[in-house]
């Protein structure tokens, strides 16, 4: 069965709300209009007020009094309209809900989920077009998620939702209406993905592709170019940015002994750049013929001009010309 | 044709003042012309903006201003050429007020060359001199307003800024900070909440406990404005500026108008609000209507002479959506101009990092002189 | 001795209030122990805490709370045992009242492993059942007590959140986002704006255009309340607290009071104001001195029965004082404990990547029951 | 003519503001306190009201006031009393003054400095220990300097404050109060140190370890116990993390063919990744004997426990250590 990306997260916390009365959203337009990517759509009329609650626009009052609900024992799902506004209230994330657990011996635990789009959508322009994922998997005491497909949404979100830790779930806006196809087992309510363990989505020999979010989908159109090319590539989602499985990764890449890792984010300090680190620093090093390299979004603010946009971010194109050119093919 | 004529507006609501803008106002022939004609292209432009996002040239967000007009021009009317103006992303109307010409406007919104941020910036980023955007995220741009207003005292030119929020954003913390910073101040700033009764599909009363955002500002004095009256906006703007210069430090604003279009244009803006409503309003307490019936009652035009200017605007419109549909982009070495104005590396990191890009600067800077 | 005696408090002050809190009350002979007892014991241990931070046994911050006592002690005489606190970093009195005991507290402040957050938190940072902290971030437990509240009223009990900030913290944009929402939504929340005049060395005036705090919620009931009497306070609170449980949403305290030592133990806090302001208020307003005066002068306790109480308390704190300072900070390996409640990794990264740590799980969550 | 960093920052904020009228600053406490930690002592009494301004404690607020002053052609020096409070106004750094001028396409400027103590200080706790400077040179349009010693900062910070772009200027609180040499030059009104450009603080030829802020006089010390084993340390200074110099690095690791860096930030996406993945994906790979290796802060957020704040930063033993490892000596 078919199901989009935003079906998939709309279940999610449908089966969610249904199998544990803790469990609320609040933000805003999440209610009486839907969600503005209509993600919550029908959750309103499914469990009225009390548990899908319109904010007022005032990011950091409604994330600390999200974290104050998740501290009194409730679970709050709090979503942004995009991950650019939870910049408002980045304070309340880190500080509040990253660091309550660590600094209470334990004692206070933070059970709160933070969702919304990240990254690039289409024609948003510099101020909405932010990929947050290596801000928030620098930090400690954090959970973060970004998935790419329905499964990934489903899986996660649910995983999320029911996690003891504050969890930050990096969605996608462009992706949200894509359709991918959804396991028997995907479906079912028990559906749970574990955090912190990648999926290869694609097995190959000849190279490992890192990536995350809509990158996978870059790199899975690139593998099959590659594939009609006599290239294998190894697709790795990493569905998790903290924690990092690194182990898929190094498993992966002792047996194709190349690396790439591609990204929508900048690069200085990225997640490539930690994937990289960690190779280095690693018994994978040894395995690698070639030095593993980052494919990134460009070390730019995102224009709003069309063509300059589509330059900005890595395309299959460039996945495939750098497979080529790491493995010396024509 | 009279030369002049007097109005009366409809009564202010003051709050930590004793005395308000007058409601007896006159009006001059060639300012009703100007308003005409400024309340009217807005209104053309957002129609063509419209069309544009339909025909999916416009891409990613577009907010219209429609129905809003007369606080942007009756505003405008009051300002000197040295004070300065901040919005949000309804940005289309006061880039062209504030001297960008259609077609600077709509190529940006295209993200054409000619747009005035060359079409790197999009529809809620528009900049010209003495008018600072133009910002995508709620609130921000108010505080920063306040910085330019604080400037313009630092720098000890009688300057204003005019600062404008929704009434979305008049929930946003950051406004309550700086209102107190203004006030302790005595920064020359005219916060103007525009009350177009939604933010987003989320109307004002069930966003805000206290609605009349004109007393929000606690100590700062304020004035509730027809804001589908230019002349009332006018009146009340003049009076901001005048509070504002003579050293009583900030004034808020707010102006009760409508929005007819959705949110943004993926909003059909029906769901949150009947299409009764809507058409009441475009009915009753249209801004442009409204004025139109009024200067031409008070023989200030003919509405020959108007239809003449609607002639004119809809062509000059016209011939700018042309141009902002047929134009080029700007050339892809621009993806890496102007991230800096001093580059310090000459070279930018591409998506791999084998083939970096060379920085450019082009812009000419508007507030370095 | 009286088993009671009544009490006159000073006028309290109004906002959006038809109705306040009574003037006068009664005290019965427990009580007038019981809060004597709370109040000195905060004293005795913050004035240990100023010798330990002397003997840099404490590090880093340490805000004491001598001055403020009676603030708390007359807000939780009003508290019931569902009902919940949160407050900021000066948080040493409230963590005791809320049932650490002052060697939990001391030992936290020492940093040693009785230390309620196993020293791990700090001087900001301690924790008990119904009591959230202790934050370092200026303003931030303000959203989170309304998050609590929340909590209460989905939970359907009738508990209420205590959220108390400073007269610095009242400026902060997320404190309005919150009144506005706690407000919007009745959330039985009790606002309480300690003023005691100063954020750090910043007086009031010169930090705040309105400084009328329990004004300043806007459509918020607020009441003005001589926080140096703990029976004004109490009276107060508990009026705020049948506010809160009879549906009618959130209300402002304002608690006028003051701070005897520095901001932090690092400043003298004399540089902006003066020695003369700090005496005088020690000796006309000091709420220890003039509860213990009361109640003695009303037959409710006889002077020796107070002494009896110090020299226990001094024996008290001295004892828990003396063992915060011998006792052992918890092993190395609790370094990496405690990070996350569900640990994925099992692995932390050391300093360098081959020496990584195990997690470990200690901690008893007190809000998962 | 030693100096503390204290006073070098004071000097430098001093010399400008005399240089040029624009320049102001703006803080909590800069002005009648003398600052916080007393960067601006005196400078309230020398310059008065109008170039030293007190706020109120709204972060977000008076970082929107300086952004909007910057826009208006005005220089100010937005001080925070840490870095950590900058999270409640990180908005308005990244997307007022970090993408405004592109946004623009070049026409608005926003030449601003955003300063104040960054990363840990001592028995401050997790809320108050945090090093933001991965997060700040992740972001395209905003320059972002790490200093450590007096020079640098006198240097640097009045670099920054001539500079026509926003620059996020990471001091570090335990610094304030040490003393280090100013040469003559470095006494001079027109002692200007160029951003961008790394130091060697101490050639040397069998290794390279690359640090700011702090970590450099870990990593001196370091270098000092290595040389009396007859190991000769290269250490660089890293002085600017956005642009990051890493001509100067990759130039050492031709030389040694070995490089450790050394950060008190946390290890995921840190500084230290983007420098092992920038040596990666360059030249300077091929010139390294073994894998290089990163020293980071623990990931975990900082207790006060005092035995465990020392044990979760690196310290000289930690350097010294990994060098040998990787020079395989004993
Ligand atoms: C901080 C932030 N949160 C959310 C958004 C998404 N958003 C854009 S406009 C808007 C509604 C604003 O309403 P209002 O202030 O009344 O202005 P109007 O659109 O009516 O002109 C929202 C929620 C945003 N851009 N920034
Ligand atoms: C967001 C933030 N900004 C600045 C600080 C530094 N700081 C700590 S306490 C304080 C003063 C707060 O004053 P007030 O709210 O009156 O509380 P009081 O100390 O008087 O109890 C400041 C500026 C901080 N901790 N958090
Ligand atoms: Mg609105
Ligand atoms: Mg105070």
């Amino acid at each position: 069965k078919q199901m989009t990306v935003r079906d998939a997260l709309n279940s999610a916390l449908d089966e969610e709300m249904t199998r544990d009365e803790r469990v609320f959203i609040i933000g805003e337009e999440v209610a009486q209009y839907d969600g503005a990517y209509k993600v919550t759509r029908g959750l309103w009329k499914k469990y009225g007020d009390k548990r899908v609650i319109d904010t007022p626009i005032t990011e950091m009052g409604f994330t600390g009094i999200a974290v104050g609900a998740a501290m009194a024992g409730l679970r709050p799902v709090c979503e942004y309209m995009t991950f650019n506004f939870a910049m408002q209230a980045i304070d309340q994330i880190i500080n509040s809900a990253g660091k309550t657990f660590y600094m209470s011996a334990g004692r206070v635990n933070v059970p709160i989920v933070f969702r919304g789009p990240n990254g690039a959508a289409a024609g948003v322009g510099a101020q909405h077009s932010q990929c947050y994922g290596a801000w928030y998997a620098h930090c400690p005491g954090l959970k973060v998620i970004s998935p790419y497909n329905s499964e990934d949404c489903k899986g996660l979100l649910k995983a999320a939702i029911r996690d003891p830790d504050p969890v930050v779930f990096l969605e996608n806006e462009i992706l949200y209406g894509v359709q991918y196809p959804m396991s028997d087992q995907a479906l079912s309510n028990d559906f749970v993905l574990p955090i912190g363990k990648a999926k290869i989505e694609r097995p190959g020999k000849h190279i490992t592709i890192v990536a995350h979010s809509r990158a996978v989908e870059t790199s899975l159109q690139a593998a099959n170019e590659l594939s009609s090319k006599g290239i294998e590539a190894e697709v790795i989602n990493l569905r998790s940015l903290r924690p990092l499985d690194i182990n898929t990764i190094t498993a992966s890449v002792a047996k194709t002994n190349h690396l790439i890792t591609v990204e929508q984010g900048w690069p200085s300090a990225g997640i490539g750049a930690e994937i990289l680190a960690r190779i280095m620093e690693s018994e994978a090093f040894f395995h690698l013929d070639q030095p593993a390299i980052r494919l990134t979004g460009v070390d730019t603010p995102m224009p709003y001009t069309k063509s300059l946009e589509m330059a900005a971010l890595p395309v299959p194109k460039d996945v495939v010309e750098m497979t080529k050119k790491l493995l010396k093919v024509k | 044709y009279a030369t002049e004529a007097p109005f009366e507006t409809k009564a202010f609501r003051l709050h930590n003042l004793e005395q308000g803008p007058a409601t007896n106002t006159t009006l001059s022939r060639d300012d009703a012309l100007l308003y005409y004609r400024q309340m009217h292209t807005v209104r053309r432009m957002e129609t063509s903006a419209g069309n544009l996002y339909k025909e999916k040239i416009i891409r990613g967000f577009c907010h219209l201003y429609s129905g809003q007009e007369a606080v942007a021009v009756g505003i405008k009317a009051a300002l000197r050429p040295h004070d300065d103006v901040i919005t949000a992303y309804r940005a289309h109307g006061w880039s062209h007020l504030m001297g960008v010409n259609p077609l600077g406007v709509l190529a940006e919104l295209t993200g054409r060359q000619s747009g005035c941020a060359r079409g790197k910036g999009g529809s809620m980023h528009m900049y010209t001199n003495h008018f600072y955007g133009g910002n995508g995220i709620v609130g921000a741009q108010v505080p920063l307003g306040v910085g330019l207003a604080l400037a313009a005292k630092y720098k000890g030119t009688d300057g204003v800024c005019v600062a404008l929020y929704g009434d979305g954003a008049a929930n946003q913390g950051q406004v309550f900070e700086v209102f107190n910073m203004a006030k302790l101040w005595d920064i020359p700033c005219i916060f103007v909440c525009e009350n177009n009764g939604y933010g987003m599909g989320t109307s004002a009363a069930r966003a805000a406990a206290n609605t009349a955002y004109y007393t929000r500002g606690d100590v700062i004095p304020g004035i509730w404005i027809d804001g589908m009256d230019v002349l009332a906006v006018r009146e009340a703007a003049k009076f901001a500026v005048d509070h504002c210069t003579s050293g009583k430090g900030p004034i808020l604003l707010e102006a009760a108008t409508y929005r007819y279009s959705g949110h943004s244009m993926s909003d059909p803006g029906t769901s949150y609000r009947t299409r009764e409503e809507i058409q009441e309003v475009r009915q009753t307490r249209d801004p442009i209507t409204s004025f139109k019936e009024k200067i031409i009652t008070a023989n200030l035009v003919s509405p020959e002479e108007l239809k003449a200017i609607d002639t004119e605007i809809r062509s000059t419109v016209d011939e700018a959506t042309k141009k902002a549909k047929a134009e080029k982009e700007i050339p892809l070495e621009e993806l890496t101009a102007d991230i800096y104005s001093l580059d310090l590396e000459k070279q930018i990191r591409n998506i791999d990092p084998f083939n970096p890009l060379p920085h450019k600067r082009i812009g000419e800077a508007v507030n370095f002189k």
